[in-house]
């Protein structure tokens, strides 16, 4: 057990090394920050000195060096747009961006758990072709498309809910719903397909046989069983909410870490797209490394091996 | 003369799938009387292990359906109940014991909990009483320190051991009868020499009913008291296990008791061989199913199906479904050969 | 193409020579240096197989049968020991220097679904050995195919097919064409009637016997069913735990059998004739109590018949 | 073959799916000879105007509108689908090569090659996707061959960890071991035995990329990271359009409606494709 | 509509459920201003972005002189400033004014201000403003002088842009993230990324402002923007699409409209590339391009058309006389014609991707005029960031590149200066038009410069130096709650608005 974690915590360095590392390099490749930092008519002097400031000028493995030295100790770096230190402003946008993904996970997770199961349970029948009708629709509609009809409906139209911002409960619920849409699409269909599998699996027989009631068959020895992919699929799906909810995030004008990133592009704002993208693989290795833990609680085989 | 424990009528079971209408029991009928144990004898496909799963209502539907017949179990028939009705029986009256161990328990439960489940579900009993009553099973089924071992995984359990808890679960609520289904095809042969015992064993003392399924003829001759060899979903021949394996009367029996070696030693001669591939059974029957197989078939073979009769100057119960008279057959043969 | 047309005696040379092998899985190194609990599927086996001769080896799952075959094919290398052919040894060989001992030596599986490849015709897989050593081509590789579909008696007709067109039985037939394509001096046979209906094991292990009688090949049988084994073999080996425990001329084990397992291996034998059934004792043997001695050898008690002890 | 079709024949779902698949690409291919308006140049004097339905039967000027330069919607549509497909393909069909040809190496070979390539993989997952691709574009550019690159680029994962699963257990199966008894070589073996026996999980993995993979453009135009014009894609009318969204509706449905018709037919498609491939799913026999 | 109000009465009851749950909306004594990107620092002298960082911190930090609605300026923390000669400047503060703890905002505070920003160890953003900057003097406490090495007319208009810290303070507190106000209002809450809350400040020297609160808000993308704005979240919302204005004008609680930019859109022409260094050609591209056509259409008649200038009519040195290209392709068809250039080689034009309203559908046009007159043009988006490096450092633009100008000080001198030979924007190298620049900047008299420029201005024209385009419209909406005065120069500042009554 101690080996197989020390293995993981190898592993989850090895990645979060190569996350970093070409996250630096990607970066460096954007090109020069300087343009977008001074304001018109600055001159080649000028960015110049701006690029020495920001020790931009320095050969490019020496500052590959010196940043991997400086992560080492936590140090991303000053924000060259913010002035001041890119982890922290990183940091500040976290909470937004945890509560936003969380939110829309376990939304997600649950509508997709519920659909998943009905559509498995009625292989063949209407409620089957309605279900994953919407949960192809829901993988089918670019995200951003949804999210701005969502707003011109409830938030223009009827007034129910802000079209956007961050703050209240009221606040989370359409960005958080756009999200849940395509993650319970993702889930529903996989969990589907999981779960008439293991209906044909011979245990599943066996209990039938054992004359088990439909729930206790269903919540026990189906469920289970189907549910492990499906924790897998949880992982993925967190990594990409974390990161990838960019557009959801813009299109809601909610301050998450996913447009702060965007906006760290658009400016070249190196640390900043560095500290972003290294924390979020952070927390996806922490995620996933719980996720790992959680599938020896479900499968007594996996616990085993260990 | 009481009423037989189960009685099979005229059942017939189909598949719908996409490359046809499988036709996997067709107009099977007989009966089991209590403490009675029963052989069924066959290859893959011959329905021998679609039929009893169908009669309970254990073969996904679709693509599985349920075409005629009925199943009289105490009475009342299987195939009239509801599926509420059925559960009741399953695991209660019924119990069951399938091929693979390893399969069919549930990698991610504890055995105690696949063996308390079929407890308090029939018989009412509080976890802790199921628990004590799970211990005893697993100490009956030969499980050394059953005490400890309930609450490990089904991985945990080696093969013969793993078949061992399917055997307390079949048992676990004292069915009237308990149906196996290859039970033994997964294991080693000494392994399955103890599951067998075990079942003897066991059936000594409490009288169960079994219903025992398998394509290994030695397996059901140390057994059975009936043996039935089905081919095609159909019954071949059925009566007295002495009767059967001292005078096959279908050449499918026949057949397969030659294809076994009888302690032969090699080079003596070739092991006899029955032609030919199992039947497809996409095809509607007609005639007897084993004739294109069949050295002795008559030409009515390939057009009538033959029914099941009693034949005559054998032990009572000893019925064949064949157009042709093997002994005298066999008889004539060897005579030719001479 | 010269060889030996027929089983010769065994005071020849043997074909297939197995010294000392063994087999661990796992151990090595893990991922921080800390070693690992290594499984030994075979522990420390000898054996010899003459020229045309059959080798029967039983035993139960996991006693290292299966992987002694593929160990002696070189399909997997071993820890320990080495695998002489016609006295040359094996081991270490690069998979160029194997080539020429590939045509040599056959292997045919126990699940004949699993053998064939699903994507490619029949014709096509019977005829890849003749393919890979550029043994015939065109309109002369297409004659040969259909020769040996002729041979193990499959209609040349069907060498346009897939796999999934045959029933259990063809399959094997199939497998046994391409094993025989080359026609090796060797073939394993690990377990090759198991998987199949009873009603055609009896065809399989005629054509077995049928191509042994006309090419002369010796075969390593693996399988767990001592009936056939009884049939088949000259000799018979029983493996238990990675060891042979008891190995003789196939008479000899089933009528002076020595181990105490190999007797529970005969014991437990159904017998498809109810009145022996009814009063047979099944011998039991606790391998978890008696496991092999690891310092136990082969020792011979009998004309060829050896045990451990 | 014949059972192919007749199996599609029976899947409702699988059949829709191919159907208006088959129309898009039709369509993509046939576009220069259908007699359309230049989905590039449009009138200043034409912008916004609504569909003129009775144009589909008898013919008007712009059957589903104009957009905010006076280009024809149903042409921008059309020669759109050419983009948005070839990029996707073309992005799917790279990710695919590369996926599958390390995901094979890696199964095969298996020790230190697989390590590294599931490293890579760690590498790839703890990286947001979205991020990444428009990390890349941002650096290389937004022209069509990086975004395909890039798109590519977040697809071979898939491909690779599906490819790999398989064939550590393909390359057990006896086939590939008798392939070997016989004395094949690795390439034949890869090639010969192994790729066409992982060839339909591939495709299965393809057609879900290409749903994802249209999306995803669609996405990254929304970020201004897109094909760039004047090729019209899907994505990049529905992004350039959705400012549009409550005056001139017809700008952003119909180029939506394209992205959800063929994402839709394409998961119908490799739904239907994997329950086809899959022994498990086709009955007994 | 009905539609809608037939929903709007379905969902009545939940709705009422559901508001209670809402946070307030614009009320009285408050305002909310919707930003169009995040304020990123509070430190006034790391950032030039006028439209969110400097609009939001000219509410909390004082500044010497104001630009108003107008675009005049006004006396803010300077009553009264006068340039003493060419290079020296001035400037006469008002009395008692301090920062909220107290610190005094005199002469000294401008000084280490103006002495801060120049100080290359700080590195300020903005240095390059006051790069002409050469010393400043503490008079009294009340009067400051700033000399510069050269002639700097524009000097008191960039000292608009130009907010001053707090000295004392800043020894000990981080400006980039801390505040103390010294203006009309302190900050009271920061999400960042999301919104800022102002609360007046009440010990504020100046006149008591409007609002007791203001919010900023960030909502980057457009279509969300419009959205909060109808839905009453918002009361100013800037950067929409021109088409846009008459859906929010037929909304009942908010109108919207476009005013002219100080941004002049333009073809910039690659003069060091052929064809781009033949005069037909380039007449012929300006007489190729429909700009009325776009300014009706794309931006809906809501941008001017230029003068055959790249001033617009806010800023000093505009011509007057000045008349533009007229569209007429057949005479552009014959100058193509006549410039003797090879119209099958390809042509590429630039954009920089996102950055100025509808440029990209405006660059399409432009393409697509010129495609239909026999030019093979390319069309090239590209990030701003790599646009400017290759314009600026690669020296390396595309025959073409659609382009935005403006020039903070609304002054010829530095918008023509980016055109005069010698400066690193500079694709055109005219050395007549440098040596007019020159002698502008000589000058402070305003008629002298006047002349100057609008000769300078015609040489610009005659030459098609670039292909003139239009003045970008700053396009906004306001709710009706507050009344804005549209302005063209980014600022939005809520000592502008005023409640509607």
């Amino acid at each position: 057990m101690i080996r197989y974690l020390l293995g993981k915590l190898a592993e989850s360095a090895i990645a979060i090394w190569g996350v970093v590392t070409i996250v630096f390099f990607v970066t460096r490749i954007l090109g020069d920050p300087s343009a977008l930092l001074l304001p018109i008519g600055a001159s080649p002097e000028e960015m110049a000195r701006l690029q020495a400031d920001l020790g931009l000028d320095q050969p490019l493995f020496l500052q590959y060096l010196s940043y991997l030295g400086n992560i080492a100790t936590g140090d991303f770096g000053q924000s060259f747009q913010f002035g001041r230190p890119a982890m922290g402003v990183v940091l500040e946008r976290m909470p937004a961006t945890m509560e936003l993904a969380f939110t829309a996970l376990i939304l997600g997770t649950l509508l997709g758990v519920v659909a998943g199961t009905i559509a498995a349970l009625n292989r063949g029948r209407l409620a089957e072709l309605v279900v994953m009708l919407f949960a192809l629709l829901g993988q089918a509609t670019p995200v951003f498309w949804l999210g701005i009809m969502l707003i011109l409906f409830f938030a223009v139209d009827l007034r129910w809910l802000p079209t956007g911002g961050y703050g209240t409960p009221a606040h989370l619920v359409l960005p958080a719903f756009t999200l849940a849409v395509f993650v319970s699409a993702s889930i529903a269909r996989l969990l589907r397909s999981n779960l008439l599998d293991v209906l044909k699996e011979d245990y599943v027989r066996t209990a039938r046989a054992k004359g088990l009631m439909p729930r206790v068959i269903l919540v026990w020895h189906v469920g289970r069983n189907a549910l492990i992919p499906v924790v897998t699929m949880i992982g993925i799906i967190m990594g990409e909410l974390l990161g990838g909810s960019v557009v959801t995030e813009t299109v809601f004008s909610w301050p998450g870490v996913g447009r702060l990133i965007i906006q760290a592009i658009e400016t070249k704002d190196f640390p900043v797209i560095q500290a972003g993208v290294a924390l979020i693989a952070f927390i996806f290795v922490v995620i996933n490394f719980a996720i790992d833990l959680l599938y020896g609680l479900l499968d007594p085989r996996i616990r085993e091996r260990r | 003369m009481t009423a037989p424990l189960l009685e099979v009528k005229n059942l017939s079971v189909v598949f719908d799938t996409e490359g046809g209408t499988v036709h996997a029991v067709n107009d099977v009928s007989y009966t089991i009387e209590a403490g009675e144990t029963l052989g069924i004898v066959g290859e893959s496909g011959s329905g021998k292990s679609v039929h009893v799963l169908a009669m309970l209502g254990l073969i996904p539907r679709p693509p599985g359906r349920i075409v005629s017949g009925s199943v009289l179990f105490e009475g009342r028939d299987l195939l009239k109940l509801s599926e509420a009705e059925l559960r009741n029986i399953r695991g209660g009256r019924i119990g069951f014991v399938f091929q693979d161990p390893m399969t069919s328990l549930n990698p991610v439960l504890t055995v105690e909990r696949q063996l308390i489940e079929p407890l308090t579900r029939h018989e009412g009993l509080s976890r802790r009483k199921a628990r004590e009553r799970a211990v005893e099973l697993l100490d009956l089924v030969g499980i050394p320190s059953a005490d400890r071992r309930i609450g490990q995984y089904p991985h945990q359990f080696s093969g013969g051991m793993r078949q061992r808890v399917m055997i307390a679960i079949g048992l676990a609520c004292s069915p009237k009868l308990l149906i196996a289904d290859e039970a033994t095809t997964a294991l080693d042969v000494t392994v399955q020499a103890q599951v067998l015992d075990l079942v003897r064993d066991l059936k000594k003392r409490f009288g169960t009913t079994v219903i025992w399924i398998t394509h290994d003829m030695g397996v059901v001759a140390g057994l059975a008291d009936n043996v039935q060899v089905m081919y095609g979903g159909r019954i071949m021949e059925r009566g007295p296990v002495r009767s059967i394996f001292k005078q096959p009367h279908s050449a499918y029996t026949w057949g397969l008791l030659r294809s076994l070696p009888h302690g032969e030693t090699r080079l003596t001669k070739r092991l006899y061989q029955i032609p030919g591939q199992p039947p497809d059974l996409t095809e509607p029957p007609v005639g007897d199913p084993f004739a294109p197989r069949n050295p002795f078939a008559t030409p009515r073979c390939f057009t009538e199906t033959p029914p099941l009769r009693q034949i005559e100057g054998m032990a009572p119960g000893h019925q064949v479904a064949a157009w042709y008279d093997l002994p005298a057959l066999l008889a004539a043969e060897q005579g030719t050969e001479r | 193409m010269t060889r030996p047309t027929s089983a010769t005696s065994s005071a020849d040379a043997p074909l297939v020579s197995v010294r000392d092998l063994t087999k661990h899985y796992g151990g090595g190194r893990g991922f921080l240096g800390a070693s690992k609990f290594a499984v030994k599927a075979i522990d420390g086996i000898s054996f010899d197989i003459a020229p045309g001769e059959t080798l029967g080896l039983v035993g139960e799952s996991g006693s290292g049968k299966s992987t002694t075959g593929r160990v002696v094919l070189q399909l997997e290398s071993p820890t320990g020991g080495d695998v002489l052919f016609r006295g040359q040894s094996l081991v270490g060989l690069s998979p160029r220097q194997l080539k020429p001992f590939r045509r040599e030596m056959q292997v045919v599986f126990q699940d004949p679904y699993a053998a064939l490849n699903p994507r490619m015709t029949v014709g096509d897989f019977v005829a890849e050995p003749l393919i890979v050593h550029k043994l015939a081509k065109g309109s002369e590789r297409a004659d040969r195919t259909a020769e040996l579909f002729r041979r193990v008696g499959l209609d040349p007709a069907f060498m346009k097919r897939y796999p999934h067109e045959f029933s259990g039985g063809q399959r094997q037939r199939v497998n046994i064409a391409r094993a025989v394509a080359m026609e090796p001096s060797f073939i394993v046979a690990d377990e090759p009637i198991t998987a199949l209906d009873v009603s055609i094991q009896a065809q399989i292990v005629n054509l077995f016997q049928d191509l042994q009688e006309s090419l002369g090949i010796a075969y390593l049988f693996v399988a767990h069913d001592l009936s056939m084994v009884r049939y088949l073999c000259h000799r018979v080996a029983v493996m238990l735990r990675g060891r042979i425990v008891e190995m003789a001329p196939t008479e000899a084990i089933f009528t002076d059998a020595r181990h105490p397992y190999t007797r529970a291996l005969l014991s437990a034998i159904p017998v498809p004739d109810p009145d022996i059934e009814a009063n047979r004792r099944h011998l039991a043997y606790d391998v978890d109590a008696n496991p092999p001695a690891p310092d136990a050898a082969l020792r011979e008690v009998g004309p060829d018949h050896f045990l451990l002890a | 073959m014949r059972s192919f079709f007749s199996a599609l024949l029976r899947s409702k779902a699988g059949l829709f799916g191919w159907i208006i698949l088959s129309i898009f690409v039709l369509a993509a291919l046939l576009a220069p000879v259908l007699g359309l308006d230049s989905p590039v140049r449009g009138s200043l004097s034409a912008r916004l105007d609504p569909p003129t339905w009775t144009g589909l039967f008898s013919p008007g000027p712009h059957p589903l509108g104009t957009d905010q330069l006076g280009r024809d919607i149903l042409s921008r549509i059309i020669y759109g689908s050419r983009v948005t497909l070839a990029v996707a393909a073309a992005a799917v069909i790279l990710g695919g090569i590369v996926g599958v040809g390390l995901g094979i190496v890696a199964g095969y070979f298996r020790g230190m090659t697989d390590r590294i390539l599931m490293r890579l993989v760690d590498i790839q997952l703890a990286f947001p996707l979205m991020l990444l691709a428009l990390l890349v574009v941002a650096a290389l550019g937004p022209s069509l061959r990086n975004i395909i690159i890039v798109l590519a680029l977040t697809s071979w994962i898939r491909y690779a960890r599906i490819i790999r699963g398989q064939v550590l257990a393909v390359r057990e199966r006896e086939f590939v071991q008798s392939a070997r008894a016989i004395g094949s070589g690795t390439l034949r073996i890869m090639f010969r035995h192994i790729l066409p026996n992982v060839l339909t999980p591939a495709l299965v993995v393809g057609t879900l990329e290409l749903a994802r993979v249209i999306i995803m453009d669609a996405a990254l135009s929304f970020l201004g990271l897109g094909v760039p014009p004047p090729a019209p894609s899907w994505g990049r009318m529905l992004a350039d359009g959705r400012t549009y969204l409550s005056t001139a509706w017809w700008i952003v449905t119909f180029p939506g409606l394209a992205i959800v018709l063929t994402v839709l037919s394409v998961n119908l498609v490799g739904d239907w494709l994997r329950d086809y491939f899959d022994p498990k799913q086709r009955g007994l026999k | 509509m009905q539609f809608r109000t037939t929903l709007r009465s379905l969902c009545l009851g939940a709705a009422l459920a559901a508001s209670t749950a809402l946070p307030s909306f614009a009320q009285e004594g408050e305002v909310t201003i919707a930003l169009r990107v995040a304020v990123n620092t509070f430190d006034p002298h790391m950032t030039g972005t006028v439209g969110s960082d400097l609009s939001v911190l000219s509410h909390i930090y004082p500044a010497l002189v104001l630009r108003g609605p107008d675009l005049k300026l006004q006396p803010s923390l300077a009553t009264s400033w006068e340039m003493v000669d060419p290079t020296t400047w001035r400037f006469k503060l008002a009395e008692g004014t301090t920062y909220a703890d107290g610190e005094k905002i005199d002469a000294e505070a401008v000084k280490w201000n103006l002495d801060r920003v120049r100080d290359p160890k700080v590195g300020a953003r903005i240095a390059g403003w006051f790069s002409l900057v050469s010393e400043v003097n503490v008079i009294d406490p009340t009067t400051v002088e700033v000399k510069t090495s050269a002639p700097y007319p524009a000097l008191a208009d960039q000292l608009s842009m130009f907010l001053l810290l707090p000295p004392k303070w800043a020894e000990t507190h981080n400006p980039a993230t801390e505040t103390l106000s010294g203006g009309p209002y302190a900050v009271e809450e920061n999400v960042p990324g999301d919104r800022i809350t102002l609360k007046a400040n009440p010990d504020y020297w100046g006149d008591k402002p409007t609002f007791q609160t203001v919010n900023f808000r960030t909502i980057p993308e457009t279509g969300s923007r419009i959205a909060a704005l109808l839905a009453g979240e918002v009361d100013l919302i800037t950067g929409i699409p021109t088409s846009e204005i008459a859906r929010i004008d037929a909304a009942d609680n908010a109108s919207a409209g476009a005013v002219d930019s100080t941004r002049s859109m333009l073809i910039k022409f690659n003069h060091e590339k052929p064809p781009m260094d033949n005069l037909k050609f380039r007449q012929a591209v300006n007489y190729a391009i429909d700009k009325t056509g776009i300014a009706d259409a794309i931006f809906d008649g809501k941008a001017t058309v230029s003068q055959c200038q790249i001033l617009s009519k806010d800023y000093f040195g505009y011509n007057p006389e000045l008349e533009p290209y007229p569209y007429d392709p057949d005479k552009a068809a014959e100058l193509f014609a006549e410039s003797g250039v090879d119209l099958s080689q390809p042509i590429e034009i630039e954009v920089p991707v996102a950055r100025y309203l509808q440029g990209e559908e405006v660059t399409q046009v432009i393409a697509s005029e010129l495609t239909s007159l026999g030019l093979n043009m390319k069309i090239s988006e590209i990030e701003f960031g790599a646009f400017m490096k290759k314009q600026i450092e690669g020296r390396d633009l595309a025959q073409m590149a659609v382009q935005g100008l403006a020039w903070p000080t609304i002054d010829a001198d530095g918008m023509l200066t980016m055109f005069s030979p010698g400066n690193v924007y500079d694709y055109w190298g005219n050395e007549a038009f440098g040596k007019l620049l020159d002698e502008g900047r000589e000058t402070t008299d305003k008629d002298a410069r006047q002349k100057i420029y609008a000769e300078a201005t015609k040489l610009m024209c005659d030459e098609a130096a670039s292909g003139f385009l239009y003045v970008q419209p700053e396009t906004y909406g306001v709710s009706d709650d507050v009344t804005w005065q549209a302005r063209g120069d980014d600022w939005v500042r809520a000592f502008d608005m005023k409640p509607k009554t």
